[in-house]
């Protein structure tokens, strides 16, 4: 473990707790990540200090405002290194951002016989809004499916991506199978096809850098909340060509130039997506944790957990009661490790590791059509972050250790 | 040691019902049939239940799969409604699920639930309430003919 | 003034600050509210022992966020009287929450020759979501126009509604008029035509009791910002028979029962409508806000707000230099002020005040159609809210009187 | 007093400018024409030019209305590019949006701003940036052929 990491420790009081009388070890990181002081303080700064609405205000607090909302932006945009400020959109999350692009340039764009291609891996939020459309244009959803390894199938998504594909969209990182696609690749697949390449990056931005210029996406969406900013915050990037191309996706106060009682006109980009009051405190959040972020590294954060995986996916692979799920080679998996204790329902497991301190996730992770797939119904899943340490992987071993000794063999009154 | 609280929920009777369910089975004669599925955790129930001409409830079984909790709680359920009107199953349905949230019964209620009843543990696991439910839920919808949904 | 209201000053630390070197009176309530330290303080507690994602989590920390979130609903739904928690959804705001109204029960239910009736004063978020429905299905949008007053015009509503109306959709209080509109007698019309009626929030909730029952409404939108909650959050009430019937709004997480590769069942209320993760410290701050108000109590804020009107209204009006809209009554006005500066464009007006520590709005006000009907470009606005004093009112007239030397009458060096 | 402060903003030419504004009327020539508003406050400007064959400013006037800075600022733009030729207009235009947001420029550059460098001091109002700036965008938009759009 790398001593820079461990340093921020005390920068999350959160993780200084007890549950259930033991030391809380956070390994549902891909639910959601805990938050720095720094974003705390940068909110409580906001409200404390500036809070006023922004854009259209002639006073101080406007104006302190309305620089600080912006300033956001561009630190948004530096992190993913988009363009131009312009191509970033403040949205409510991922799904939101996906939404809006289903909604808009989905809308405007597909129609009947048109092809959707998405992976079998798809969260919920990636998966649903494109059914839906499909639904209602009388287009068709197709899936890539995954290899025997349980990493994307590029062969498989050649075939796909036809000349009838319009959209391409795909995870950058998976929330199940630790993978991380190969998006540059399938953005040149579906462009040589005339589709537009879409990826959601709710699990890739928080932990890589990532850089949407060099992945050539058309639309690229995350969540603030996963990279410790705050809840209700996340950003949709569009190539300026494209966002300049579609409608809006809600109407309201500033999104507007001029309104008149039958009609009216949109204003430039960024805004003409922001209508009313957005998640201000939320976007300076975000700012806040773009720079805690930066200041770290992206790639030594990547570097981090990686040093986890490969402490930790051996041990569990090596275990013949687990079932581990994605790649076993710690050199392709990421810190979100789905797997099953044999014989015990993984909602047992997430209960018994509760009691431990350990917080894991089980469930089908918003994914149903992969548990289907992989014929599951449901996994625990653990998934890590930089503030984690082998001692966290530690914590996590012994406790599925006790765990599998409670429910197969005995408490000492069962069985 | 953390563990030693489950046993607070994973009683020996639980994990017993849970191992060895009882009714775990498809009937002959099915009156009322229920498919019920928990969509967070994508636990199912299938529910059978043969009535007799005066509504009393003369076999019941289920099959499916699910954790400890929903398993065990299916078994248990079976157990205590078996020979009851449906009448009274409703109501041991509606006295399952107030005990579980935590409100008061008169201990004659519980008493009814039989083995049921130590499932009052898992106000203490919240998110396990539902695992506990599911079973009656099923049990409710498929006496009233409502059809499956999502709510387990 | 009340002591009691006074006694609150120092929960909002904001407000004791200097700009330009003198003391900040934020008189700009109607764009966003200040925040008191118990929200703040729920945010950074949320932050720092209970954050995680709510409703999937079978750990600890899930199990509190989801308590405390789902609280908050419980909360937001007794502080309007809504029938039950489901019928309260969140939302990002009241934009969010009238945008999500017009694209499912309004695309769902309206077609050619149906008509959608608002107010000449709506708010552009609830003026062009309707207005775009309009033109979409070829409906007739139409405008119940205002008495002399600056009252909404009860005999125009009663000619404007009729057998073709479909939705009636009015501001509860005016962000411009300083008006309270009469919500129960409009939704008696509507629905005696077979309308919906849906009520814009943003004003009214702040400032005074609603309760969405007595007022018959079937949908009510409203934002947290405004009621001293946090940026990022909102609620929409809507009548559980309504909301049953109409499709979801967005896709993702959360709001699924289940999801096979080409179809997929929606959950139950309210979480149909919540897909993705959503603003879960915003909610709880928002639930916070909810306490901070009950625990004054609305009659109390609405008091205080009518005595500082009270005090300041007769003294604007009797301005010759002054032009004040809205009703000059101030029993029929609210702690929203707009007025000009004869012969000083508002732009100007607003900078001054500033000068003298004052923020007030210039502008449209976000009611262009409105200042089009006045035949106004722009105008000032004051807005006051539970801390203002009568003190801050005497700081807007004195910065006025000021304003008005310095452009009317010379500098020193001009003119 | 907080007022005082005003004076760095609302200096005396600038309140002259705009209690007296230069060539605000409309011309018989017209070679370029634009109506731009500002959606942020309503105000709206509509800028008449005349152009000589070799592109030269023959004559220029605006109407329209709107606050104290964005008047003057008109007025002072009209006297600084009258006679200029396209390109220096452009340059000059250029020039001011430049230096409102601070960025830094030539002395001489400036200097050829006329009176409407002294707007310099709007950097310390963002808020009123826009309302500086509408006049020269309207400017630089006719000049290139562009349409009106909301952006002031
Ligand atoms: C009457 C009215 N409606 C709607 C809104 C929009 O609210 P928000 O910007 O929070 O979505 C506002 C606030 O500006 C308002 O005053
Ligand atoms: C891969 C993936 N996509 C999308 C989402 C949805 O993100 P949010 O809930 O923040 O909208 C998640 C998070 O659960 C995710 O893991």
């Amino acid at each position: 473990m790398d001593t820079k990491i461990n340093n921020h420790l005390a920068d999350f009081p959160i993780l200084n707790q007890e549950v259930n009388g033991e030391r809380l070890v956070y390994l549902d990181n891909a639910a959601t990540a805990q938050k720095p002081l720094a974003v705390t303080e940068s909110l409580n700064h906001f409200y404390q200090t500036d809070n006023a609405n922004v854009h259209r205000g002639v006073h101080t607090l406007a104006e302190r405002a309305t620089e600080a909302y912006e300033e956001a932006r561009d630190k948004v945009q530096h992190f993913i290194n988009a363009a131009e400020p312009a191509e970033v959109i403040f949205t409510k999350g991922t799904t939101d951002g996906l939404n809006l692009i289903a909604s808009t340039y989905g809308e405007q764009n597909i129609i009947a016989g048109d092809e959707i291609v998405i992976s079998i891996t798809e969260h919920h939020s990636n998966l649903i809004p494109w059914q839906q459309l499909a639904i209602r244009k009388h287009a068709t959803l197709k899936y890539i499916g995954l290899t025997e390894d349980g990493e994307l199938d590029l062969v498989d998504a050649a075939k796909q991506i036809t000349n009838h594909t319009k959209i391409v969209s795909v995870a950058h990182a998976s929330n199940v199978m630790g993978t991380i696609n190969p998006i540059a690749e399938l953005a040149q697949l579906a462009h040589a096809h005339g589709a537009i390449m879409v990826a959601d990056g709710a699990q890739a931005v928080p932990h890589v850098a990532v850089d949407v210029q060099a992945l050539d996406v058309d639309f690229y969406a995350f969540s603030g909340h996963k990279m410790m900013g705050p809840t209700g915050i996340g950003a949709l990037y569009g190539k300026r060509e494209l966002l300049e191309r579609i409608k809006p996706y809600q109407f309201g106060g500033e999104m507007i130039d001029f309104v008149h009682q039958q009609d009216s006109t949109w204003t430039q980009l960024p805004w003409k997506f922001e209508a009313g009051t957005q998640n201000i405190a939320g976007a300076i959040g975000l700012g806040a944790a773009v720079d805690y972020l930066t200041d770290i590294g992206m790639n030594q954060v990547a570097a981090h957990e990686q040093s986890i995986v490969d402490y930790l996916l051996p041990k569990l692979v090596a275990d013949e009661d687990l079932e581990v799920y994605g790649p076993h080679d710690p050199a392709k998996h990421t810190g979100v490790i789905a797997f099953n204790l044999k014989g015990v329902h993984p909602h047992d497991v997430a209960t018994a590791l509760d009691m431990e301190g350990v917080a894991v996730r089980a469930g089908h992770h918003c994914a149903q059509p992969l548990m289907a797939y992989l014929n599951l119904v449901a996994t625990a899943r653990a998934s890590f972050y930089l503030y984690n340490t082998q001692e966290d992987a530690d914590a996590l071993l012994a406790a599925l250790a006790e765990t599998k000794e409670f429910f197969n063999h005995g408490t000492g009154e069962v069985k | 040691m953390g563990l030693a609280k489950l046993n607070s929920l994973y009683r020996e009777v639980i994990l017993d019902h849970s191992d060895h369910p009882h009714h775990k089975c498809h009937l002959d004669d099915v009156s009322k049939e229920i498919e019920l599925k928990n969509p967070t955790c994508g636990d199912v129930i299938n529910l059978e239940i043969e009535l007799t001409d005066d509504d009393v409830i003369k076999n019941i079984g289920f099959t499916g799969e699910g954790c400890t909790i929903s398993q065990s709680s299916a078994s248990m359920m079976t157990d205590a409604v078996m020979g009851k009107s449906k009448d009274e199953a409703l109501k041991m349905a509606k006295t399952f699920s107030d005990m579980v949230i935590g409100k008061q019964h008169p201990q004659a209620d519980l008493d009814e639930l039989e083995d049921a009843a130590i499932l009052s543990s898992i106000m203490s696991f919240p998110a396990r309430i539902k695992c506990a439910t599911l079973a009656w839920w099923a049990l409710q919808r498929a006496l009233l003919n409502q059809t499956g949904t999502g709510e387990g």
